[in-house]
């Protein structure tokens, strides 16, 4: 009975995560797959959970699904990107070879399992909250720590990509109102560039942001006109 | 119980799908999709691994994965919110030369 | 008929959800309803007071308007995303409430003692907020797939807010965790029932000392606005901001879908309510529950409509944010007053536990 | 015993070289960089000389036990059985030379607050001085051969330092560079001397050493090659990898050091420096560390025959080489340079016979009156606004009277006129030499007197020849030079002092012209000496044209002439610490040789003496230098097994219970009044020869010391240059290193325009190579574990 369970919340998890897997791969809208990777996390958790393994199961959710995806959905409908557009490919042969070589990770996978055979196991109690935290705070703290630290460089690094992105207005500016031509900056205000090919939403969204960073560089800096970056 | 050479297969397929749409997907955020579904590929084994054997290990190690994969999407989201301000598209097929 | 086999548990524990459920609706219609009153009440004005006495039919009369009413989807909307959207909502909203104890141990007849909580494990408080976490997808899938501008800026700052603030509400929660060393949402309203050691009948009138707020005043402060960001109510309610972007993230959405939104916002008012009251108030502890553990079950509604009242008033009297003010101050002060909350509890903790 | 005040002497100097560096350049005043440098020297000395005395600090010098008083500061090095310590020792040898050096350079120190006043570098040249005294109390005091050479390195640094001293002057740059590379050359024979060492002994510990916290305990070097065989007296034995290799290869560093023919010719470039560094470095104390190492070494020499008979050979060809050289030199800093090469030719000709203690006691007197005559010329120089050709001297005993005295001192010192500090030390080599039995061949010991001799008469005749055309005569100075002298003079390689004064740096002497107007006012204030300054400022060009007419000498400060006196009565008494008792019983006063005694357990003897004295009645003798077995050659063929050891002297009661052969007693009696009379006819030949007619000239070969320069420049630097240019750089540097070099780079260019296609910038690409390596490596280690692993079906 409970092995029916079981095995039936394995197929319905496991099924899901394949399903929502190919979908991600097979969908041109990136939206969509961002929206079918989610699937897979959840399905993901949930097989956590019949693991025995609540707390990743739900630090997979808020982690994964809850701020990940979030971004990466938060930057998908920022951008507005749109359906692949189907163009000549330049590397068509890449997709035999993407085959052929699934099909070898495949084999080899299954290779391994047909030969190495199941393996005996316990039933497990070690997913607790408590376990991991022990785990986590005496013997691992050291990749603990070192994990904070890379926490930290990406703060660092994310911050700077994104404060280089609101310099490039400014030098911009600075080109026009010096008469310049040609900048090779961008000026996201009056450029259309940053929106894509569906007017009127992003676009908005764009200026504002643009304007709003443009704002709070010429408060801080004091000045209405910018320099030379 | 369910056998853990399940949970591998399991992890197998996704790794593979994942592998497969980051050479065949052109853009940038759908690779960083995919690569994220190789992450979890692995994750899966080791949270299969972890409690089959009773041992948290392998648990922790998913909890660092995940902080590391928080990480790399600041950072590649922040680069790729970049290279699209550069060159207002996310073909990684476009970006072929190191030059804006 | 075995009540320990695992299939009447499951069968009991289904049961227990649907009640749960409807329980929790008929609250949400009738915060809708004290909240309109209310806000009349603050304005000067009636409110809704003619669908039975005092209008207290007045939420299913609303009920029937939004189900009669047409569905309208936009021509270029992302049909299925457009659809999905308010389901992720209203599911995300309600899938939290099955983990929050509402009361002692009670002695049910035939039952026997029976623990006032739908499901209790390890993680509660983490699975609350991963569901909470999802839900934002309801709304930003809802603003992009409508395809409308208002719709999409409404999302977006939606989405924004509750990225930014979500972050401060799970590190001020973090304190409450420490004190508590557990996850459990039970576990955690059990250790506010007798923190301190006073003699009877002062225990008995000091009862409320246990609770958590007397711990974390600051957390429980940063939890409550924090709360107030994430549900998108007054003073921060820049995603549906009326005067600005008609009505946000779902500004293109009618009928029944409206309804689901709308009854996902009141949802997640109760839930972080009841979250509130859990971690901070003590959940169903007060004074006289050790005797009578039914007043328990009083004692947690009691907390909860304090807390929906709370809202309500707030939204009486508040003025709105700016959108940078909002980010300014999630950013700024509270997170890393959240931070500086985790620092002290923790150093305490260390010393005292 | 242990006691690390000695440390304190050998770091003192380096504190003050680090302050002089560090804030004397700052401070500007020549009176606090004085001190420091006087002081810190003096702190050195005060020191060395207490623990060399003294009992509390355990009296290195006159413990009866004769025990090293050892500083260990740390293990420097410990690989395997390989152990270096940083720590110093003074035993009898070390504390003798360290009480010299440090008085000697004391002296020279305040010498050179006078000397160097108002020079610009003042700071600088101290903090050299300075150094150099580290190096050379380092050199001195190690404990061990690795620490003596990283001494030996230094000096060699701080020497070349100071000998290039004039940076702006050519030929003070060239000189040090040759003083270097020369010293280079010897170097290398002291590192590979150092390694055979170890590769024979095991050690290169000078001392036993008790095990301690973390190292193991060592044997000294020089107890185990006493239980080694005496090698055999062949060519071969050179190349044999024996001892006697050590021993040769160690003696080379040594010409290097101590200016051996081949090595020599640095030492007289090296008067480029100024007259104090001269003084010091290249007369007192640094030549003399070759022979301090071989003297160190002594236990490995006695041991090696043949490296012996050749260090005597080098040691007489030496000093008379150089001794003729001198006799041809017009300037004044050049006869004391040859006639330091020549004396130092007298103490590796004292080594080579086996005459250790007479090694280092000629070292010790020839580090007073060296230093006192280099002083003194260095005094004549000033006195004469730097001018160093003697022929533009004479007469100069009216004006310079301390001076005069003081260096009248020296020359008698020098020459060999008995109390004078030379005369015993020199007899005692030449004795030592006529009776020595440690050559392997017949009459060498004869032979080598002979050089010795003549070497002895050449000394007492240029030294004579010196003093005449400088303090004796006419006052040549007030003459305006003409040209037929300035025409002779070209005979100087290196000279353009007698030269028209027309040219910018003519006439310099060591010192450099001071830049006009900008230091007048400089060395003006604050001046304690005053009409030394004004002397020495007066020193500029226009000044100086102007003068070379006639001007006065004058008369040094005191600074300069309390040192003089004091190395004056040094060189006078100074020798009489080692009365042979040859002579001491002359006049009633036995053995007052205390300086052998004292000298006799920290070297090795030859190993012949043992047997002799096993022979003599069995008593145990104590075997000395001055012991009359020493004459007799040994009676039979020394069984070699046992060759006596280093302490062994130490049990003989000092001055009392010695056999002194009557027939040897009168031998050396004899040798000795042939000494004095050499000398006095030395300096009956110089006072008649050059007494009137002080130009004489000189034959040329001499003045042009032997072409040697143009030949080493003819046979090994040009080819060696002209190598260098066509084989090394034209061939091998453009040909084939520039050649691989070029060739790796368009080779990967090539390499690359191929692999290049595997990085087109599509990341996709990128992705599927690495996804298809990493199958690779799962696919090999799938196939692996299939192989290995027990499987289940």
């Amino acid at each position: 009975m409970l092995e029916l369970t079981s095995v039936f919340l394995f197929m319905l998890f496991g099924g899901m995560a394949v399903g929502c897997a190919l979908s991600m791969i097979v969908q041109r809208n990136p939206l969509y797959s961002a929206i079918s990777l989610v699937g897979v996390f959840v399905s993901l958790a949930c097989l956590y959970v019949t693991l025995a393994a609540p707390f990743i199961a739900a630090v997979q959710v808020i982690v994964y699904a809850g701020a990940i995806m979030v971004l990466v959905v938060f930057v998908i409908m920022l951008l507005n990107v749109e359906t692949e557009v189907r163009r000549p490919l330049r590397l068509r042969y890449l997709i035999p070879v993407a085959a052929g070589l699934s099909f070898v990770l495949i084999a080899q996978v299954f290779f391994m399992l047909f030969f190495v055979g199941p393996v005996s196991s316990a039933p497990s109690n070690v997913g607790l909250t408590a376990s991991i935290g022990a785990g986590l705070f005496t013997e691992y703290i050291l990749p603990f720590e070192i994990t904070s630290v890379l926490i930290l460089m990406a703060i660092v690094g994310a911050m700077t990509l994104a404060r280089r992105a609101a310099d490039i207005p400014l030098a911009a500016r600075s080109a026009d109102s010096s008469g310049a031509a040609g900048s090779p900056f961008t000026d996201p205000i009056n450029d259309s560039r940053i929106s894509g090919s569906r007017p009127g939403l992003t676009e908005i969204v764009g200026r504002e942001m643009a304007a709003r960073a443009i704002e709070r560089l010429e408060s801080r800096t004091g000045r209405g006109q910018g320099e030379e970056t | 119980m369910i056998p853990l050479s399940w949970y591998l297969a399991l992890s197998a397929v996704l790794f593979t799908i994942g592998a497969a749409g980051v050479i065949i997907k052109r853009n940038a955020i759908s690779m960083f999709m995919c690569i994220e579904l190789m992450l979890n590929a692995v994750n899966l084994t080791f949270v299969a691994f972890s409690s089959h054997f009773n041992d948290v290990t392998g648990q922790l190690f998913v909890f660092i994965v995940m902080a590391v994969a928080a990480s790399e999407a600041a950072v590649g989201l922040g680069i790729i919110i970049a290279i699209f301000r550069n060159r207002e598209s996310l073909d990684v097929d476009e970006a072929s030369i190191l030059k804006l | 008929m075995n009540w320990n086999s695992p299939l009447v548990q499951a069968g009991l524990t289904m049961l227990g959800i649907n009640i749960a459920f409807v329980v929790v609706l008929m609250i949400v219609a009738y915060t809708v309803l004290a909240e309109r009153r209310i806000l009349a009440l603050i304005q000067g004005r009636l409110g809704p007071n003619r669908v039975g006495y005092g209008g207290v039919l007045q939420p299913f009369a609303d009920l029937l308007k939004f189900i009669l009413k047409e569905e309208v989807i936009p021509d270029q909307a992302t049909k299925f995303f457009y659809l999905l959207a308010p389901i992720i909502a209203i599911t995300a909203a309600l899938m939290t409430i099955i983990v929050y104890p509402f009361g002692p141990t009670v002695n049910l007849p035939f039952f026997g003692p029976v623990k006032l909580v739908i499901a209790q494990f390890d993680i509660a408080l983490l699975y609350v907020l991963g569901m909470t976490s999802v839900g934002v997808y309801g709304i930003m899938l809802a603003g992009w797939a409508s395809n409308s501008k208002y719709s999409l800026m409404g999302g977006l700052r939606a989405s924004a807010q509750m990225i930014s603030y979500e972050l401060s509400l799970g590190l001020s929660l973090v304190g409450v965790v420490l004190m508590s060393g557990t996850l459990d949402l039970y576990s955690v309203v059990e250790l506010q029932t007798n923190r301190w050691e006073f003699s009877p009948v002062l225990n008995f009138f000091l009862q409320p000392l246990s609770w958590n707020i007397f711990l974390q005043p600051l957390g429980f402060i940063i939890y409550l606005i924090s709360a107030i960001a994430e549900t998108n109510r007054v003073p921060f309610d820049l995603p549906e901001a009326e005067t600005e972007l008609v009505a946000g993230f779902h500004t293109e959405y009618s009928a029944l879908k409206f309804a689901l939104f709308f009854m996902a916002e009141y949802v997640n008012m109760f839930t972080v309510s009841v979250l509130a009251t859990t971690l901070f108030l003590g959940g169903w502890n007060g004074p006289g529950v050790a005797t009578f553990p039914v007043l328990g079950v009083f004692y947690f509604l009691g907390k909860i409509i304090f807390f929906l009242f709370l809202y309500i008033w707030l939204r009486g009297t508040l003025p709105r944010f700016r959108f940078d003010q909002l980010m300014n101050f999630g950013w700024t002060f509270l997170l890393p007053a959240a931070i500086l909350n985790i620092i002290v509890s923790a150093t305490v903790a260390y010393f005292y536990y | 015993m242990t006691n690390h005040w000695l440390s304190v002497v050998v770091f003192a100097p380096l504190v003050g070289a680090t302050i002089n560096w560090l804030i004397g350049r700052r401070v500007r005043s020549e009176a606090f960089i004085g001190i420091i440098a006087c002081g810190s020297v003096g702190i050195s000395t005060v020191i060395a000389f207490m623990i060399a005395f003294t009992e509390a600090n355990g009296a290195a010098l006159t413990n009866d036990a004769a025990t090293p008083v050892m500083s260990h500061l740390w293990t420097w090095m410990q690989v395997g059985t390989f152990r270096a310590d940083f720590g110093f020792a003074m035993d009898r040898l070390s504390g003798i030379y360290a009480c010299f050096v440090t008085f000697v350079a004391l002296l020279i120190h305040v010498f050179a607050t006078g000397y160097m006043h108002g020079d610009r570098g003042f700071y600088r040249f101290f903090a050299y001085l300075n150094l150099f005294m580290f190096m050379m109390l380092t050199l001195v005091l190690a404990d061990n051969i690795l620490l003596m050479f990283v001494g030996w390195e230094g000096v060699g640094l701080c020497s070349y330092l100071l000998i290039g001293y004039y940076f702006n002057r050519q030929e003070a740059g060239d000189a040090a560079k040759k003083a270097f590379v020369a010293n280079r050359v010897g170097d290398w024979g002291v590192i590979l001397g150092i390694m055979l060492i170890f590769s024979l002994t095991g050690s290169i510990s000078f001392f036993d050493k008790p095990a301690m916290e973390g190292v193991g305990a060592v044997e000294s070097f020089l107890t185990v090659a006493r239980g080694m065989p005496v090698e055999s007296f062949t060519w071969g034995a050179i190349f044999a990898g024996g001892l006697t290799s050590a021993a040769v290869l160690l003696f080379i560093g040594a010409t290097g050091k101590s200016a051996q023919i081949p090595l020599f010719v640095w030492l007289p470039d090296a008067m480029a420096g100024p007259t104090p560094v001269s003084a010091l470095i290249h007369a007192a104390t640094m030549v003399t560390a070759g022979v301090y190492m071989i003297v160190r070494c002594s236990q490995v020499y006695v041991h090696a025959p043949t490296a012996m008979f050749i260090i005597a050979i080098i040691g007489a060809a030496t000093a008379i080489f150089a001794a003729t050289i001198g006799l041809a030199q017009n300037d004044i800093k050049k006869v004391l340079a040859y006639s330091t090469v020549s004396q130092l030719g007298y103490m590796m000709l004292a080594c080579g016979v086996g005459a250790f203690g007479a090694a280092i006691f000629h070292v010790m007197t020839h580090a007073f009156f060296k230093a006192l005559l280099f002083l003194g010329s260095g005094s004549v120089i000033h006195g004469m606004h730097h001018e160093q050709d003697m022929r533009r001297m004479g007469g100069l005993k009216k004006y310079m009277p301390i001076t005069f005295a003081t260096m009248l001192t020296g020359g008698l010192a020098i020459s060999g006129i008995p109390i004078f500090a030379g005369f015993f030390s020199k007899d005692e080599i030449l004795w030592k030499t006529w009776s020595t039995a440690s050559l392997g061949v017949a009459n060498a010991g004869q032979i080598l007197w002979l050089i010795g001799a003549v070497t002895a008469l050449l000394t007492a005749v240029y030294m004579t020849r010196m003093m005449v055309m400088t303090f004796w005569g006419g006052e040549r100075f007030r003459e305006v030079p003409a040209g037929g002298q300035a025409s002779e003079a070209h005979a100087h390689a290196d000279d353009e002092d007698l030269k028209p004064h027309a040219a910018r740096f003519d006439s310099a002497g060591d010192r450099p012209r001071h830049e006009t107007g900008a230091h007048v006012g400089d060395a003006h204030h604050g001046s304690p000496h005053d009409e030394a300054s004004d002397l020495t400022i007066d020193d500029d060009e226009d000044e100086h044209a102007a003068h070379h007419g006639p001007f006065t000498p004058h008369e040094s400060p005191w600074v300069m002439t309390v040192p003089l006196i004091v190395l004056a009565i040094l060189s006078t008494v100074g020798g009489l610490v080692g009365v042979p008792y040859a002579l001491s019983s002359l006049i009633g006063l036995g053995d007052i040789n205390y300086f052998e005694h004292m000298l006799e357990p920290a070297i090795a003897h030859a190993p012949g003496e043992h047997g002799a004295a096993a022979n003599g009645g069995g008593t145990h003798q104590t075997p000395s230098a001055s012991n009359p077995e020493w004459l007799s050659p040994p009676p039979q063929a020394h069984d070699g097994a046992s060759p006596l050891s280093v302490g062994d002297g130490s049990h003989g009661e000092p001055g009392g219970g010695r056999a002194h052969d009557p027939h040897e007693v009168s031998m050396e009696r004899l040798f000795t009044g042939i000494s004095i009379v050499i000398a006095l006819v030395g300096i009956g030949i110089g006072w008649l020869m050059f007494q009137k007619r002080p130009l004489l000239a000189m034959p040329r070969l001499l003045e042009n010391k032997y072409y040697v320069d143009e030949v080493y420049n003819a046979s090994i630097i040009n080819p060696l240059k002209t190598g260098s240019r066509n084989v090394l750089w034209l061939f091998f540097d453009v040909g084939v290193v520039d050649g691989i070099v070029n060739g790796v780079g368009r080779g990967t260019r090539e390499i690359g325009s191929v692999l290049r296609h595997l990085q087109p910038g599509f990341v996709r690409s990128y992705a599927a190579i690495i996804l298809f390596g990493a199958l690779a490596v799962i696919g090999y280690f799938a196939f692996s574990a299939y192989q290995v692993l027990p499987f289940t079906r």
